[in-house]
């Protein structure tokens, strides 16, 4: 009996351990690690899909006195997107970290991420989660800093002491509700919480710490030099894949903690934070001088349309309309995280060939990279939110849903944050098609620019064309 | 009654004053301190909650503040082994 | 920053911390008392130790406690990613030196003794692991620029062994169809002596080699570094 | 009785609060560290009062003891930047 929920966690751990212990051999290591993470956490979608939810008590003690692992279709669905992105990193990191100290020192410290990443996916114990978090921020840390500039590791210094502020304070959440039922576990809490001061003190300081850590506006203000100064394979993961745990573990806790207490009013201030984020996010992408700096003021952008959901989904009653708008949330989060990865890997590949990323002096990429220069563009569609990416889909629906719920006015927010999105990208793209494009080769180095391509792709057309599968795989009806 | 909240207050207390030095104070070992005296303080409330009640004590709580200190000395080290190397840079200059 | 920000920061944390007490205060008055003590209590016969604090970290919640030993790992990897470490301190004049010859045996037999007390009396892997290391801050204050540790190869394994052991323990129990770290009854006294005997190794030497702060360098007697 | 020893939790409580204040506010880093020591030995002498010798014994060697070292280390290089005039009383660089 192989418990595939521990695996997921415990693999890439064991990957971790193995490409420590073996300097040798850490690239061979991690390449096996890799595949053998990813397989396990596909095995968790696949056995999701086919019987739905999974419960596993590691000790065997169950809820309250142990702690459990579960997995439903919201977990399965960010879990599967993990391991394609990762896998894809993996590959782009063995011909990114050829050779020297570097690829010593990434390979465990990106194994202990993945299997940070799995744990807080799969977590269903708020003190679990606490621990989730600090091991995938210290992390996240270390890796962002692997390139050892000052200002990377300034920026990830910062990024760490905000952090710590950030987990302490969700930590102090956990406790009150602790103090005040009892129990840490995170159905039992959520059936057990009554409205009253603990339950909102605990909502604030909960989401509060997680929002320090999603950078949800204002809070967001580490992000930007952190993401943009790590490595290209590390700014991939801390966009598309950690920052997006934070958030998740904000609409896990709205909807399985605090689902009975959230008032119109709170959810109607996470809408209003996701709004301003949309528009400033959006901005600054525009304005910004380098290309990674881009990327990352996008995810600003990308983690407030998640945040528009929140008022909505809280005006919505249970039934396929709100289904629908939860599964187009877990669309529009996965079709950001294959494209902010694809983009952040290619802009690492324009960076590498061109010396610098400054975005009004890629002329002729297009010429040197064409692989590069079509994964950005591809990605591209996905930020924008053309068709027929996922995030196209997720807009419209969440444009319905506003309209259905009587709350017109994020659909400003919408249009504006969708023009802003369409002037930054083609801005890049018309800066590097600026001389007559004639590829000798599409391809020049396999290893790095495929998996940039293949996560673009996905983000672009694949997650689009196969959305039904998500509504299958989250167990609701499929959409009209 | 008023033990408990003399000492789960006190906690509280601990973990609004490492806030405060935390935004007021620019040193990285003054944050790093202020982030442990406000992990001490949630700890803290841990361990009054933990007594209240029956005897002996709630071992769960316990328990948590034996892994949350193993954290935040490891966060800890992190944080100042990166401050180092931000100093061993500026010296080199 | 300026006096009035300061000011006003101040002024609103004192709001914030009186909210937080009469949040505190509710909480207490709501509270049926703590419920999860007696369930602890009641299933230690079961769990193998003695030491309620044990059983919960070992047993109840396990699994939380490997991701923490993984946390501490992290750190150590963060640490060594920064660079080699610093030169250490100058070595120990001869009153030290004697002084630092007598503690440090002391320690690491404190060390093993509270973690064989963990079973049944206050102790364990934490706090034993915690003697260890701070063996190896005293060593390397008198003058021992790594601590007392051998080469960077052998700090690689030692450091990893507490969390292989635990995880491996972990997939032995799910393999032999109990379940991911369930004990099976009668072996766990074992089971949790064994991987609490490699965490404490793998937590003292990982808190020693964050307190050398850096890489260990290479030293002639190593032989070839990997 | 009950008096008398809600007057030593009273002490226990405000000592705590006093050294914690002290690390928080003192401007020479060796000291703020010495007062950061202190605290968590104290503190580990109030978690012994409230029933938990397990974590007071890990505070006084883990938090207090290599938490407290790792920082003494920090502070004994912010104290010698700050004399050789690197940086000034805020560890800002000059």
């Amino acid at each position: 009996m192989l418990d595939s929920l521990a695996l997921a966690v415990t693999v890439p751990l064991l990957a971790a351990l193995l490409v420590t212990a073996l300097p040798g051999r850490v690239q061979t290591l991690g390449v096996i690690g890799a595949i053998a993470t990813a397989l396990v956490s596909l095995q968790v979608t696949v056995q999701v899909w086919q019987h739905g939810s999974l419960r596993s008590d590691p000790g065997g003690w169950g809820a309250p006195l142990g702690l459990a692992l579960e997995a439903d279709g919201l977990s399965a669905a960010l879990l599967a997107m993990a391991a394609l992105v990762a896998l894809a990193i993996s590959i782009y990191a063995t011909g990114y970290f050829r050779e020297g100290e570097r690829r010593l020192h990434f390979w465990p410290l990106w194994f202990l991420l993945w299997s940070a990443l799995n744990a807080l996916l799969l977590a269903a114990d708020l003190f679990n989660l606490y621990v989730t978090l600090e091991l995938l921020g210290l992390t996240a840390v270390a890796l962002g800093a692997l390139t050892g500039q000052r200002e990377a590791v300034a920026a990830n210094l910062r990024y760490l002491l905000v952090g710590l502020l950030g987990s302490m304070t969700y930590l102090l959440g956990v406790v009150l509700l602790y103090a005040a039922y009892g129990t840490l576990d995170i159905a039992l809490t959520g059936a057990a919480i009554r409205p009253g001061p603990v339950a909102s003190a605990a909502l604030v300081l909960m989401t509060g710490g997680l929002a320090l850590k999603a950078a949800i506006f204002p809070l967001h203000f580490w992000l930007p030099p952190a993401h943009a100064n790590a490595p290209a394979p590390v700014s991939a993961v801390l966009s598309a894949l950690v920052v997006k745990a934070a958030f998740y573990l904000i609409l896990r806790l709205w909807l399985d903690v605090f689902g009975t207490i959230v008032t119109p009013a709170a959810a109607g201030l996470l809408g209003l934070l996701g709004a301003a984020a949309v528009i400033w996010g959006s901005w600054r992408a525009l304005r910004a001088e380098r290309l990674k700096l881009l990327a990352a003021y996008s995810t600003l952008a990308q983690i407030g349309y998640l945040c528009l959901f929140f008022p909505l989904l809280q005006a919505t009653p249970e039934g396929p309309a709100r289904d629908d708008l939860l599964a187009a949330l877990v669309l529009m989060a996965i079709s950001h995280g294959f494209a902010k990865a694809g983009l952040f890997l290619a802009a690492g590949l324009v960076q590498h060939s061109a010396g610098h990323d400054r975005i009004d002096e890629l002329g002729g990429t297009a010429q040197h990279l064409p692989a590069a220069t079509f994964s950005i563009a591809l990605a591209g569609t996905a930020l924008i939110g053309l068709p027929p990416s996922g995030s196209f889909i997720g807009k419209w629906i969440l444009m319905t849903g506003a309209i259905e719920t009587g709350q017109w006015w994020w659909i400003l927010v919408i249009l504006i944050g969708t023009l802003l999105a369409a002037a930054y990208m083609f801005r890049v793209l018309s800066r590097a098609f600026n001389e007559a494009p004639t590829p000798r080769r599409f391809v020049t180095q396999a290893s790095t620019e495929v998996p940039a391509l293949l996560l673009a792709l996905t983000s672009a057309v694949v997650l689009g064309l196969g959305a039904q599968l998500l509504w299958r795989l989250m167990g609701f009806g499929v959409v009209a | 009654m008023t033990a408990h909240l003399l000492y789960g207050g006190a906690g509280i207390l601990l973990f609004v004053l490492g806030v405060w030095s935390f935004l007021v104070h620019e040193a990285l070992l003054r944050k790093v301190i202020a982030l442990n005296v406000m992990g001490s303080g949630v700890f803290h409330l841990l361990i009054a909650i933990a007594e209240r009640g029956s005897l002996p004590p709630d071992p769960v709580p316990h328990a948590l503040v034996l892994t949350g200190i193993v954290v935040a000395v490891s966060a800890t080290a992190l944080a100042l082994a990166m401050g180092r190397r931000l100093e061993d840079e500026d010296d080199a200059r | 920053m300026n006096r009035p920000a300061k000011l006003m920061i101040g002024l609103l944390l004192c709001l914030f911390a009186l909210v937080l007490l009469w949040v505190f205060h509710a909480a207490l008055m709501q509270s049926p008392g703590a419920r999860l003590a007696d369930l602890a209590m009641d299933s230690l016969p079961l769990s193998g130790v003695k030491n309620p604090v044990t059983a919960v970290l070992l047993s109840y919640r396990a699994y939380d406690t490997l991701l923490e030993l993984a946390v501490l790992l992290a750190a150590l990897l963060g640490i060594w990613s920064l660079g080699a470490a610093t030169p250490g301190f100058q070595p120990a004049g001869a009153a030290l030196a004697a002084m630092v010859s007598w503690v440090v045996p002391l320690l690491i037999l404190t060390g093993g003794y509270l973690l064989w007390v963990g079973g049944y009396a206050p102790g364990g892997a934490f706090q034993a692991g915690a003697l260890l290391g701070s063996a190896g801050v005293l060593l390397r204050l008198a003058g021992d620029e790594r601590a007392g540790l051998p080469s960077e190869r052998a700090q690689r394994r030692l450091v990893v062994a507490g969390i292989a052991v635990f995880a491996l323990v972990g997939l032995g129990t799910m393999v032999a169809g109990i379940g991911f770290l369930t004990y099976p009854p009668g072996w766990s006294k074992w089971l949790i002596l064994l991987i609490e005997t490699a965490a404490t190794v793998s937590i003292g030497v990982t808190l020693a080699a964050a307190y050398a702060g850096g890489k260990p360098r290479s030293r002639a007697s190593d032989g070839a570094t990997p | 009785m009950t008096v008398l020893l809600l007057l030593f939790d009273l002490v226990l409580v405000s000592t705590l609060l006093v050294l914690a204040i002290a690390a928080l506010t003192s401007p020479e880093p060796r000291r703020a560290v010495m007062f950061f020591i202190a605290f968590g030995l104290w503190l580990a002498l109030v978690w012994a009062r409230l029933g938990a010798p397990d974590v007071a014994l890990a505070e006084a060697a883990i938090g207090a003891g290599l938490g407290g070292a790792l920082m003494l280390a920090a502070a004994r290089r912010a104290a010698r930047r700050q004399r050789e005039g690197k940086v000034d009383r805020d560890g800002e660089a000059t």
